[in-house]
């Protein structure tokens, strides 16, 4: 910004006083929403386009199973506020335990969806198997993919913590994570929903 | 730049632009009887499109005119001559002129929001009637039917004489589709691997042919003629190669033809050069190509008699999916029915007059019995067919190189072949 | 320009309340979301059958929305955030729906 | 997006979290800052926009001179019958890589130079949102287009190329169709330089949203802003449906998924929908650029501001919307049914709406103007009447029932040439002459640019316009060859010649920058001044060429047109007279106490990263493996990097504004906001910096 070199001191603003992060996170996300509408759509609509006798949603869901770790990445969801909200009161030592708390509950769903994974393989739906299986795995893999970037991220933000270098000042940082998180969270209440629960 | 050089400058750009314009003109004019022209229909849908067309045309043509003379006409009226100022350093106007600084009106804007609104309004409307009058097929159920099936890189066409698709066909041919003049001839377009189009410029627009879907269509004829198509969707290497031929007879010639269609071909007479052929057929390429009565059913897209297990190559598929599709592979491995080869004027995806100067000289029904065989190029296609039609070196498209034959083999095939009329 | 400027780390030690929806307010709508999730999960056992698949799809959307909504608007502040992000967020949610529905629907999918 | 005539305040009730100073990171060794802004290295590390927006231009030149090649080579094949020059094979590779090369990797990154150079200047910000970032989008952009170009060479001459054509339709892109890597480098290749643009267009709507000066409101921005903004939102929500398409096809293609498999029951139209919802607007992001440029060409050598400005951002707005809901214009003859065929088929018309908006408004500039031809002006001017015969016959396309005569031959052809070529080249070639003095300080020479340009026009009216003719008769697209008999061969001759012609133009085009460049460095440099042109946007008022820090200080916009405002008044008869000179009231770039975003290793690192784990896809996992380590050991370096390098020279710290980084790997992830993520607030000045390290 083209500020007098004699003023830099001065506060940086911005024309709509957001800051920049997280109005590009904001941005993102708006983008995000065309990426897993897509893969949705496909998902919807190449479900049903298989045979009589082939191995299909029916034949390997297990809702309830899948219904708990959906609980499970829910609560994350809350879990994540708390740690914003936490260090914005400038609780450190809560942020980082509802940081924690919030990787773990991530890292339970997808191990839930490796568990998942493995149990639909050994039931005969394989990626190649037939056009669910390939729109099964690439939409929940595609997510699976970003609920492990989120997790990576919070537990960056962890280590950041307990070397010091995260501080109230930088609350910010953490919403935008959260933001990202719960996005994740979103895509996934959708998914649950249409990929799971509607009638086959 | 001097007075006169300007003037040149505009004079010599002038004449390249009136030039331009008339040699499109004179272009259209002289080059209309084109063999794929969409500008001289033949058939009732095609004359429905150049009708709605044309009009259209003009339209574009106003609004051509109208904003290039603008363009022209505020040069000429506006322009600042260069000598006036020069190609100065710092600011192009030396001078104090400044022309008035309107800032816009609302009225005009709004004007020119609605005029064209109101005029694509109009056109869409005859648009809309028009798509859907091209649409109602005329062709009752009872009627013929033509399953229309491309591949890598000809077509196949399977007559449905009682027009139900979904049993085994009555003949199968391929590359130049017969049909009847007059009437509407209703297709069912498919494909066997990858997405092709289906086009008689003269008689309609194009339809894709795309694998897993079966798409309607409808060419009519106005008079008996021969029409030449083309595979306007890319579809792989070959694409540029795969022509197709619309034939339409008159109503007793069609009957004529399809009769010859449903007769099987006999064994040629012993020791004649023909049986000889069939030989080296029946050995070389009976496993692709089938001749009705001669070759067994097993052929893939071959024989009438029985369908292959995968006959119907998509399950039927009106109207969008129904239910799981069982074929082995998606490669076209199957070859065009040979029974009557020699009733077509020409092959391999059209690309080869199968008559010497044939033209429409010889009536069709006449070619075989009439027509000087283009040996040419028939043999140097049976001794090596992917050097004159680039195919797939790994040969699960296109006919194969069968270089392994000896010119007298090929001789002999060709008396074989000759025999299929 | 700017007419806001982001709070100065100062200010930032402040509890600021009055912005901040209390984690209260979160357990609440966390609680909200867990019995719809319960509710979604209901209907897809036998007992609410009777009523034909579109009615159970229409619940179910009608839920997924409002859990989906609740999330964005609580969790992700957007209630009581710069309305540009709002905006931002909706249009592409909105366009990616309406783009793909049309889709869907040149497919004869519905 | 939001059009408000105001400033967005942030309502009193704001969330916003403090957004305190980053902690200065001690440099550890490699993760010292690159230093000096002088020699080749600079450049690699650069995060400046200007910089990047300079190499953008020449990688996007670079690519439309293999682009080009390729076209003549097209045009020598089909200059007769028969024709022998290359086989049907090489064509087909030859076509599809022409038609990808000039969209994705000339027309879309020469936009982007603009939009890299001109946004942070007409917003009268320093540099964009974050500089690294916008460094990382360049690289990413470039590791895409070599790799993909690279598949011309890899394994012989055009045998692993791509030769699906430029939408690459299934099945025909399946394994069993096209066995060779070609597609996969499409596959790959696309997905690289999506992320490029993606990354990108969020930098630059942050960039416009929150870094304009003070005063700068939406509508006191340039138009080439606003359709430069507008093009951005396109792509940041066209860019992730070719993702998705190009994901399934890689699955497909790589791991044996059946997205395309029909045997598997799969629909091949799902990849025609899901590209033309990204193809259409994505012609659209072709266009909007030049039309911007445009509206800027036109008002300064009209002496006049542009007519109806308001309708002018309104209609860009417009087409931004319209351009989401026409894509199956592309399919009339799939098979979609003649109800999608009839909606696609109105929507589609009434785009030329907003479109004849601009194209009148341009004229209407030009009413009573003082028209100065210059070399800019003739290219504008050139765009107003090529496009709109492009445009015209895009609406004869729109009738569906007359497209089934017209789809895939080359009417079409000419249709998507004049308005490509005729509309987004030519209006940045225009851009090119236009901004040259302000990037490089010195001009263009009018004598040889007015002569390329008319050689350029006719010969691409030779190319093109019989084209026209060719389709109309019947000539089908992509097809290596014609039969004699058939009729093509005249027209054929006349394009391909022309094409020789555009040739000899472009090559004036090259040669012009070199005798300019030349002529300028003999006669000792001298100084254009800021505002060559008399022009009126916010670039023009610092020294040219645009010094590092951009502006001396903030500028305080009141209306339009600021700059010109500062220069002219109006006097008791509402005559315009000169207030100031252009001098008096630019910026002299003397100021060098501006603190500037430090250069940085790690985007070209990243860059680098993702190029490897291209190949790997493509070629080898563990390649991929590798450079998947790179990439994350790129991501750290990154973020861990320190804010600021106290020993380089120019007190350059980087204000933190681009801490956003982007822990993706698969690159569609989120931002991982470590890293000097907080930014906006941070009251960094040199004391400080000084105290670090
Ligand atoms: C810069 C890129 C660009 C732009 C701006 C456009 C603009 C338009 N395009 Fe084009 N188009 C392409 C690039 C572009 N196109 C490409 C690359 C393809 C081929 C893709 C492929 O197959 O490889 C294509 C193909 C294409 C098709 C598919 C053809 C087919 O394959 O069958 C259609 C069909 O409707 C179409 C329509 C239009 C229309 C209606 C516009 C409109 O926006 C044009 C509007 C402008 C005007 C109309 C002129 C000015 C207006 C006036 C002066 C007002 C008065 C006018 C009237 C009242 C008519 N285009
Ligand atoms: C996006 C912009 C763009 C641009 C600028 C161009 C520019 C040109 N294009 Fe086009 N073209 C497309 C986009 C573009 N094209 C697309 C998208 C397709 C569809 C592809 C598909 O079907 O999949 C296509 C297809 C296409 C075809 C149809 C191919 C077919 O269907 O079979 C043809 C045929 O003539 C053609 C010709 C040309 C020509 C002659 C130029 C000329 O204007 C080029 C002029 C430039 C030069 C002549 C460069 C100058 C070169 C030199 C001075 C020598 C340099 C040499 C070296 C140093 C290496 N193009
Ligand atoms: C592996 C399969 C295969 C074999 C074996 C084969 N062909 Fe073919 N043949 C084809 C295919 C496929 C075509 C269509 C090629 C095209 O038009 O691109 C074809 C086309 C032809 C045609 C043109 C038919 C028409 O209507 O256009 C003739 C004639 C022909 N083959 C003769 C022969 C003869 C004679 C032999 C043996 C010497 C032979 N073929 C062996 C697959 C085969
Ligand atoms: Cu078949 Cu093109
Ligand atoms: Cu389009």
């Amino acid at each position: 910004m083209a500020d007098e070199a004699t003023t830099h001191a001065e506060e940086h603003h911005t024309s709509t006083g957001i800051s920049n992060e997280k109005l590009a996170m904001w941005v993102f996300l708006g983008s995000e929403c065309l990426l897993f509408g897509g893969l949705i759509s496909t998902y919807m609509f190449n479900k049903g386009r298989i045979g009589p006798n082939d191995i299909g949603p029916d034949d390997v869901f297990d809702i309830p199973f899948t219904s708990v770790s959906s609980f499970v990445l829910l609560m994350s969801s809350l879990t994540m506020v708390f740690a914003v909200s936490a260090i914005a009161r400038g609780d450190l030592r809560g942020n980082r335990i509802w940081l924690a708390t919030t990787a773990a509950l991530g890292a339970t769903f997808v191990a839930g969806q490796v568990y998942e994974f493995t149990a639909f393989y050994s039931e005969g739906l394989g990626f190649t198997t037939n056009l669910f299986g390939s729109a099964f795995y690439a939409l929940t893999g595609f997510h699976g993919a970003h609920v492990t970037i989120g997790i990576i991220m919070l537990m960056s933000l962890y280590v950041m913590s307990m070397r010091g270098n995260l501080g109230p000042e930088r609350a910010e940082t953490v919403e935008i994570i959260g933001l990202y998180w719960h996005f994740v969270d979103i895509v996934w209440i959708v998914i649950f929903t249409i990929v799971y629960l509607f009638p086959q | 730049m001097s007075r006169r050089l300007k003037v040149l400058v505009w004079l010599s750009s002038l004449l390249v632009i009136a030039g331009t314009i008339a040699l499109i003109v004179v272009g259209i004019v002289v080059t209309d009887d084109h063999p794929l022209s969409t500008l001289s229909p033949v058939g009732r849908q095609g004359r429905d499109i150049a009708r709605l067309i044309n009009p259209i045309f003009i339209v574009a043509g106003v609004v051509f005119f109208l904003v290039q003379g603008a363009v022209l006409a505020l040069w000429w009226r506006y322009r600042v001559g260069g000598s006036e100022t020069g190609d100065g350093e710092h600011g192009y106007y030396e001078d104090d002129e400044f022309p008035d600084q309107t800032h816009g009106n609302d009225r005009l804007e709004i004007a020119w929001t609605i005029v064209p609104t109101i005029l694509l309004a109009v056109i869409s409307v005859f648009t809309l009637v028009a798509l859907f009058a091209l649409d109602d097929v005329d062709a009752s159920d009872e009627d013929m039917v033509v399953t229309v099936i491309g591949q890598q890189w000809w077509w196949e066409y399977q007559y449905h004489l009682d027009g139900d698709t979904t049993t085994a066909p009555d003949f199968v041919t391929a590359n130049e589709l017969v049909i009847p003049a007059g009437v509407d001839v209703a297709l069912d377009i498919k494909s066997r691997d990858v997405i092709h189009s289906f086009w008689i410029p003269k008689l309609n627009g194009k339809r894709d042919a795309v694998p897993g879907r079966s798409h309607d269509w409808v060419i009519q004829a106005d008079n008996p003629g021969r029409y030449r198509g083309q595979c306007t969707e890319f579809c792989g290497l070959s694409h540029g190669y795969m022509k197709m031929v619309a034939v339409a007879l008159t109503p007793s010639e069609f009957a004529q033809w399809r009769d010859n269609q449903m007769t099987p071909a006999s064994a040629p007479a012993e020791g004649t050069a023909a049986a000889a052929g069939w030989e080296v057929f029946s050995q070389q390429c009976a496993s692709c190509h089938a001749v009705n009565g001669l070759t067994s059913a097993a052929n893939r897209g071959g024989a009438a008699e029985s369908p292959p297990d995968d006959w119907d190559i998509y399950g039927e598929f009106n109207g969008g999916y129904a239910g799981p599709v069982i074929t082995d592979e998606l490669i076209a491995g199957a070859a065009p029915n040979l029974t009557h080869l020699m009733t077509r004027g020409t092959f391999a995806g059209s690309i080869f007059d199968l008559y010497l100067g044939a033209g429409d000289h010889i009536p069709y029904l006449e070619l075989a019995n009439r027509g000087t065989l283009n040996r040419g190029d028939l043999e140097a296609w049976i001794s090596n067919a992917p050097e004159r039609k680039p195919a797939d070196a790994d040969g699960l498209r296109g006919m194969p190189a069968r270089t392994g034959l000896s010119p007298d083999d090929i001789d002999n095939v060709v008396a074989f072949l000759s025999t299929l009329d | 320009m700017a007419t806001v400027t982001p709070e100065s780390p100062d200010t930032a030690h402040a509890p600021d309340e009055h912005a901040h929806p209390s984690n209260w307010l979160y357990v609440k709508v966390a609680i909200a979301l867990a019995l719809l999730t319960a509710f979604e999960v209901f209907t897809y056992f036998e007992t609410v059958h009777g009523w034909g698949d579109t009615a159970i799809i229409i619940m179910l959307v009608l839920m997924m929305l409002v859990k989906f909504f609740l999330v964005v608007a609580f969790f992700m502040h957007l209630k009581f955030d710069a309305p540009i992000f709002w905006r931002l967020f909706v249009f592409g949610l909105i366009l990616a729906m309406a783009v793909y529905m049309v889709m869907l629907t040149a497919f004869r999918f519905w | 997006m939001t059009v408000t005539d105001r400033t967005i305040t942030a309502p009193e009730e704001t969330l916003a979290l403090p957004a305190g100073p980053a902690v200065a990171h001690r440099p550890l060794g490699v993760f010292t800052r690159p230093q000096g802004s002088e020699g080749w290295r600079s450049w690699l590390f650069t995060v400046d926009h200007k910089r990047i927006g300079i190499m953008y231009g020449a990688a996007a030149m670079f690519f439309f001179l293999v682009g080009g090649a390729e076209a003549l080579f097209i045009r020598l094949q089909l200059a007769t019958p028969n024709g022998s020059v290359i086989g049907a094979g090489t064509y087909n590779g030859v076509f599809t890589m022409h038609g990808v090369t000039m969209v994705f990797l000339v027309i879309m990154p020469m936009a982007a130079a603009f939009a890299n150079y001109l946004l942070p200047l007409q917003v009268g910000a320093r540099d964009v949102a974050f500089p690294r970032l916008n460094a990382f989008s360049f690289w990413c952009f470039l590791a895409g287009g070599l790799l993909l170009v690279s598949s011309i060479f890899i394994g012989g001459w055009f045998q692993n190329a791509p030769d699906g054509g430029w939408f690459n339709y299934a099945p025909n892109s399946g394994l069993p169709f096209s066995p060779s890597k070609g597609i996969d480098f499409y596959a790959v290749g696309l997905q690289i330089t999506g992320i490029a643009s993606l990354v990108s267009s969020i930098n630059l709507i942050v960039t416009v949203l929150n870094m304009r000066t003070k005063g700068m409101s939406f509508f006191r921005m340039p138009v080439l802003t606003w359709m430069l903004l507008i093009t951005q939102f396109l792509l940041l929500f066209a860019i992730p449906v070719i993702t998705v398409a190009l994901f399934l096809l890689m699955f497909d293609r790589l791991w044996d998924a059946n997205f395309f498999n029909v045997a598997a029951g799969a629909d091949p139209l799902l990849w025609q929908h899901l590209f033309w919802i990204f193809g259409h607007p994505e012609v659209y992001i072709l266009i909007l650029p030049a039309f911007g440029i445009v509206s800027e060409i036109i008002p300064t050598f009209s002496r006049k501001p542009l007519f109806g400005y308001h309708f002018m951002v309104a209609s860009g707005i417009a087409i931004g919307f319209m351009g989401w809901g026409v894509w199956a214009h592309h399919m009339f003859t799939s098979g979609i049914g003649p109800l999608a065929v009839a909606a696609f088929s109105v929507s589609t018309m009434f785009i030329a709406v907003p479109t004849g908006v601009k194209i009148l408004n341009w004229l209407a500039t030009m009413y009573r103007g003082r028209l100065r031809f210059t070399t800019p002006m003739l290219y504008a001017v050139g765009v107003v009447s090529m496009f709109t015969i492009g445009g015209l016959s895009g609406v004869t396309h729109a009738i569906a029932p007359s497209d089934t005569q017209q789809t895939d031959t080359y009417y079409i052809v000419a249709h998507f040439h004049y308005v490509i070529f005729g509309g987004a080249l030519l209006g940045l070639f225009g851009g090119f002459y236009f901004w040259w003095p302000k990037a490089f300080g010195y001009k263009l020479s009018e004598a040889w640019g007015k002569a390329s340009f008319w050689v350029m026009l006719v010969g691409f009216n030779f190319t093109f316009g019989p084209m026209h003719i060719l389709g109309l008769q019947g000539m089908s697209r992509r097809i290596s060859t014609y039969r004699a008999d058939e009729g093509f061969a005249l027209w054929n001759m006349v394009a391909t010649i022309g094409s020789f012609v555009i040739a000899v133009g472009v090559a004036m085009f090259l040669w012009n920058v070199y005798a300019s460049t030349r002529k300028w460095q003999r006669a000792g440099r001298p100084d254009v001044g800021p505002d060559p042109w008399d022009a009126r946007g916010l670039e023009w008022m610092t020294a040219s060429p645009v010094p590092e820090h951009n502006f001396d200080s903030e500028i305080e916009v009141e209306r339009l047109d600021e700059f010109w405002h500062r220069k002219y008044g109006v006097d008791e008869n509402h005559r315009v007279v000169k207030t100031a000179t252009a001098e008096e009231v630019a910026h002299d770039g003397s100021n060098t106490k501006v603190h500037l975003p430090s250069p940085s290793y790690w985007p070209i690192v990243l860059g680098g990263g993702i190029l490897l784990v291209g190949y790997g896809l493509i070629y080898n996992l563990w390649l991929a493996a590798a450079g998947l380590v790179l990439l994350v050991g790129a991501i750290y370096g990154w973020i861990l990097e320190p804010a600021d390098d106290p020993d380089a020279a120019g007190h350059h710290d980087d204000h933190h504004d681009d801490g956003d980084g982007h822990g993706d790997p698969s690159g569609n992830g989120g931002p991982d906001g470590n890293g000097e993520s907080a930014s906006a607030a941070a009251p960094a000045d040199t004391e400080e910096a000084a105290t670090v390290g």
